[in-house]
């Protein structure tokens, strides 16, 4: 067993033992960031695979989407830092049961299959390759993304932002009176209240 | 480390995923499960990269676009539980399902 | 090896023990506030100002993990390589521009 | 052999650089507030020890792991940075032909654990100190990662080593001149100074530092000046042409182009003025951002005409 | 051996001194900051001493007592032109005319040499609230938020001024010895993330009767706000310079305004920021940068006229920094005008009929969070 094995090992264990612990603790930043040991020791394991580009880009991927996450759980959740302890969690044993499944069903696949052992070169440029492939042959993967990504934001500042083009999301359709570069303080009163209450105690 | 091995530990990544997804009432906390899921791909799709496939490019594009699903995936999750709780002030999937009226 | 030495490193500045180091009592732990008592944990649902800032930051930062390849075949490929980036990068500022006119960039 | 070689090098490169830095930090807001600056030499060491002997505070249930967690991850990251930068072409601690995406890694992993450490304490101060951050730390990073692309066109690759050779003929600062004043500006914000110091300012009393003393509060400055160093032989070795010069060996090029950038970070935080965070995100997106689009069109274009 | 090296250099290095500031000793105490044998320190958890200067009311006494059980031992309060309160003990007073630099650091080497016993805590060793042993857990707490977990409540929700979302409203009294606000104001904040939802005044500054000439106050309210800003060392100067006017030194006033020019203070204040008579935050900054060698009283403040405006109006909406910025951009006899102490019953009304003052824009906000509060119905 070589000094790769063992690092390999290690780092599978921390990567299933905090993406375990993500479900157990109480506080969410913790669970955000336990979620990203998972993602970082998944990419140092691609790192022992011979992908460095993939491995690293992971991990600062990873750091921003945790960091996010974070900052979303803190908001929404009751409770946020488990002050009190809970669990917010609906049909329990159904959901361990088809985590059980899944992992013996996939594991059983994965030991009973005979894969060609095609191994990656470790001389080989990788990440010229890669750069090679998005340009060329899966070019139009490459701007599909791009749209994708476009897509996306337009999407999410729709929903999040309250302001949109015709008024507050919350409240009836308003005329256009959008200043860019306004003060923030200074938008338009808001005129109705939507939906507000406040009891919060479920579970 | 060989195929099989890495395979296992994704397996169990995803399966401790699905088990988040399915269980937790928190959209939020549902989300951490689908990712943690994506995270078991992501290394599936490199182990077979990396020992089955030769370091083929497409494995990589592969990885790529996983991440780039669970980025879009956060996004628009995360714009969807903001508006949610702006018209309803809760976060759980329950209260998603209501908004449908 | 780096990363060992450096947290050892750390860890052991940051755990240095204190020659009039005694038990912290409970009015030693009040938070700071320049005199004032708060009545509540700080941890809370903290109204975060730029939240859409962040999912516009999510979306338009996966761009990087296509730019590195990118940066290194850029020589090789030439004005292909120039164009195809210039219009991916174009749809981005699309999105960075409606994120402007939409008021993302702002305190909420 | 060559690496253990490098190891060591760097750190007492990192060593000497965290004293320097502390001494400038003495030295150089006494020179603009035309105080004496006789002490510089010595008094950070006192300083320090002071710190060292103070006990640690604590506040009302904190979240213990993160509060301990946040300077050590802190400063690993800054030697993490640090191991990438090649001493001579031979030379480096962590060979990696990924070097500025392992960088703009430990960038991203820095806004981590800023915001931790103002997260655990659990108090008001800290706790705006880190949000606040966040909203800083993560636009700015994107303005390093397309100033450190603009590096990679030429080198035809993401290795630091491929970057410095790239330089033989000309110095990517004057390649991309603005991307310089970027990069120093995505360096006054990971070591938390000046102008982008979100997280631990006057007016939140300290920020994330407001509740800790003692060591814990030496290990947290250790860090901050230990990510200064990291950044500076980061900018040296991008845009300075690292360890090129002739003569001397390679390091001490290196030693001498850090020193430099060193002093200018010293001197750019002390020098300019802090806007208000909500203002300062609207300025990196709208100003900033689109400046470094432009930077890296002009590399781009450069290359294609005359590369 | 590297314990003894650190505790023979230790007391070499400056004395960390948290001012806690009372009646007619800011300008004091910033002078007193000249000397390197001390460093201010911004939280008093960094503090080796606590220096309490000048006369404080009665109602500071407890904020006091809880300001010096934060500081970690070893730790000792010097008394300069101020009457001990009760419970101190071990007292090392100075009188207002003498220099207290010397005690200062003549108690912190006897406390580091363990001559001097570390003063004990002030207040009883009990959390706000009790809590071990209680709920479920232990943990004091109840159900999901209910409870005192750890001894405190949970912050809940309200409404927001802003955006609509009703997340967190963290309320706390903050000062009346933080640093960065003048010494004596106590403000209640209502903050949701980083934004003043409302503020309270519940004790306003202290009176300063600063009798210096006019432009060694000036520049000493330049160099707050460019500590605001950052600039640490600019202030520096600007406080010696202050210090050098008030013995009647020569100053070069033309070069500290160019110093501050050039390091973009001014641009760095955002337009239209609590605005008063028509002028904002950058305005009077700049009016104070203009008038800097100028010998003679500032022209019409807003506290001359009629109805001044009120400082909790301006702060409503802002975020932190900017709130700060806009407190101290008030000199202090205008500050004073602006902060009245609010009776509670006089509170609950508050925002409802008086648009009259000024424009500034959340105060429409306002009055609509408080529609919503009564008006909002739903069901979940």
């Amino acid at each position: 067993m070589g000094l790769i094995d063992i690092a390999f090992i290690l780092l599978s264990a921390v990567a299933v033992i905090s993406g375990w612990r993500v479900f157990v603790t109480d506080s969410m930043v913790r669970a955000s960031f336990l979620l990203l040991l998972s993602f970082v020791a998944v990419a140092l394991i691609i790192l022992l695979m011979a992908a460095p580009y993939i491995g690293v880009a992971t991990i600062f991927m990873m750091a921003v989407e945790m960091m996010v996450m974070a900052l979303f759980m803190v908001m929404f959740m009751m409770n946020p830092a488990g002050l009190n302890p809970m669990m917010m969690v609906h049909q329990n044993r159904f959901a361990i049961g088809a985590g059980v499944v899944a992992f013996a069903g996939l594991s059983l696949a994965a030991l009973a299959t005979d894969f060609v052992d095609n191994r990656v070169d470790p001389a080989k440029r990788v990440v010229h390759d890669l750069g090679i492939e998005l340009l060329g042959p899966s070019m139009l993967t490459f701007e599909t993304a791009g749209v994708t990504l476009l897509a996306t934001m337009v999407g999410a500042v729709v929903l999040s932002a309250r302001s949109g083009r015709f008024g507050a999301s919350d409240e009836g359709s308003l005329p256009p009176g959008l200043e860019p570069g306004g003060e923030p303080a200074g938008r338009k009163p808001e005129e109705s209240g939507g939906h507000h209450h406040h009891h919060h105690m479920h579970g | 480390m060989t195929l099989s091995s890495v395979l296992i530990v994704a397996a169990a990544l995803i399966g401790i995923g699905l088990y988040g997804a399915l269980s937790q009432q928190s959209f939020v906390m549902l989300m951490m499960g689908l990712e943690l899921m994506l995270n078991g791909a992501l290394l599936a799709v490199i182990g077979f990269w990396s020992f089955a496939l030769g370091g083929a490019p497409e494995g990589q594009l592969l990885a790529i676009i996983i991440m780039a699903v669970m980025a879009v995936d956060m996004a628009v999750g995360f714009a969807l539980v903001t508006a949610v709780y702006r018209k309803r002030q809760a976060d759980t999937t329950e209260s998603l399902g209501t908004l449908k009226n | 090896m780096i990363v060992l030495v450096a947290a050892t490193v750390a860890a052991l500045v940051r755990s240095a023990r204190s020659p009039f180091a005694a038990p912290i009592t409970e009015p030693q732990k009040v938070p700071f506030l320049g005199g004032g008592a708060p009545t509540t944990h700080a941890w809370q649902r903290y109204h975060v100002r730029y939240y859409p800032m962040t999912l516009l930051f999510i979306a338009f930062e996966m761009e990087m993990m296509f730019m590195y390849p990118w940066a290194v075949v850029f020589v090789e490929e030439g004005g292909k390589a120039m164009m195809e980036m210039g219009m991916f990068l174009a749809i981005l500022s699309v999105g960075i521009l409606y994120g402007w006119r939409e008021g993302v960039f702002r305190w909420q | 052999m060559t690496q253990m070689l490098a190891i060591l090098i760097l750190l007492l490169f990192l060593t000497a650089g965290i004293a320097a830095a502390a001494m400038l930090d003495r030295a150089i807001p006494a020179l603009v507030a035309g105080r004496p600056m006789k002490s510089s030499l010595s008094a950070p060491f006192a300083v320090a020890a002071a710190m060292a002997i103070a006990p640690k505070s604590d506040t009302e249930h904190p979240d213990r792991v993160g509060w301990v967690l946040a300077p050590i991850l802190y400063f690993t990251l800054a030697a993490v940075g640090l191991s990438v930068v090649p001493l001579s072409p031979r030379l480096v601690a962590a060979p990696s032909e990924v070097g500025i995406v392992l960088w703009g890694a430990c960038e991203a992993l820095t806004v981590v654990a800023v915001f931790l450490h103002g997260w655990s304490a659990n108090a008001p101060l800290p706790l705006m100190g880190a949000y606040r951050y966040v909203a800083i730390g993560l636009p700015a990073m994107l303005l390093s990662m397309f100033v450190l692309i603009g590096a990679a066109l030429p080198a035809q690759s993401l290795g630091l080593v491929e970057i410095v050779e790239s330089q033989r003929d000309v110095w990517n600062v004057v390649r991309q001149p603005a991307g310089l004043v970027l990069f120093l500006m995505l360096g006054l914000s990971v070591s938390l100074r000046g102008p982008f110091d979100y997280a631990d300012p006057y007016d939140l009393a300290g920020g994330t530092q407001a509740e800790v003393s003692g060591a814990a509060r030496l290990s947290w400055r250790l860090a901050r000046l230990a990510m200064l160093v990291s950044v500076s032989a980061m900018t040296a070795t991008v845009f300075l042409g690292g360890y090129l010069g002739p003569v001397l060996p390679g390091f001490v090029w290196l030693a001498l182009k850090s020193a430099l950038v060193l002093v200018a970070l010293v001197a750019a935080g002390n020098w300019f003025a802090r806007m208000p965070p909500a203002r300062m995100m609207s300025f990196l997106w709208l100003a900033l951002l689109p400046l470094s689009f432009l930077m890296l069109a002009a590399v781009g274009v450069e290359l294609l005409l005359w590369g | 051996m590297a314990v003894r090296l650190l505790e023979k250099s230790a007391p070499s290095a400056p004395v960390s001194v948290f001012a806690a500031v009372g009646a007619g000793s800011r300008g004091r105490v910033e002078r007193l900051f000249y000397d390197p044998r001390l460093t201010r320190v911004l939280s008093v958890r960094q503090a080796n001493v606590l220096l309490v200067a000048g006369s404080l009311r009665d109602e500071d006494h407890d904020d006091l007592r809880r300001l010096h059980d934060q500081m970690p031992p070893p730790r000792a309060t010097v008394w300069w032109g101020s009457d001990p309160i009760f419970g101190f003990d071990d007292l090392t007073t100075i009188a207002v005319e003498d220099d207290p630099v010397a005690a200062i650091v003549a108690a912190h080497r006897a406390l580091i040499m363990v001559e001097r016993a570390s003063e004990p805590d002030l207040l009883p060793n009990e959390p706000a609230n009790p809590w071990r042993g209680e709920g479920p857990h232990g943990q004091g707490g109840k159900g999901m938020m209910g409870g005192t977990p750890y001894g405190r409540p949970m912050a809940m929700t309200n409404d927001d001024l802003r955006d609509g979302l009703a997340l967190d409203a963290y309320t706390a009294p903050f000062g009346p010895f933080l640093p960065m606000l003048p010494p004596g104001l106590k403000l209640s904040l209502t903050l949701q993330g980083d934004v003043v939802q409302k503020a309270e005044v519940l004790r306003p500054p202290l009176a300063q009767h600063d009798d210096g000439p006019t432009r060694a106050l000036r520049l000493r309210r330049v160099a707050r706000l460019l500590r605001i800003l950052g600039l640490d060392a600019h202030a520096d100067r600007l406080q010696d310079a202050s210090r050098a006017s008030e013995c009647g030194e020569e100053v070069d006033f033309a070069k500290l305004r160019r110093l501050v020019r050039w390091s973009g203070a001014l641009a760095a204040i955002p337009p239209g920021l609590g605005v008063v008579d028509g002028r904002d935050v950058r305005s009077r900054m700049r009016r104070w940068l203009d008038e800097l060698g100028v010998q003679r009283p500032d022209p019409a403040d807003p506290a001359s006229s009629e109805q001044p405006a009120r400082l909790v109006d301006l702060l409503e909406g802002l975020e932190w920094t900017e709130a700060i910025l806009v407190i101290n951009s008030f000199d202090d006899k205008a500050l004073l005008a602006m902060a009245p102490v609010e009776k509670e019953d006089g509170n609950a009304e508050k925002g409802e009929g008086e648009h009259h003052h000024h424009d500034h824009s959340s105060r429409d906000h306002h009055s609509a969070g408080h529609a919503m509060n009564h008006g909002g119905g739903g069901s979940a």
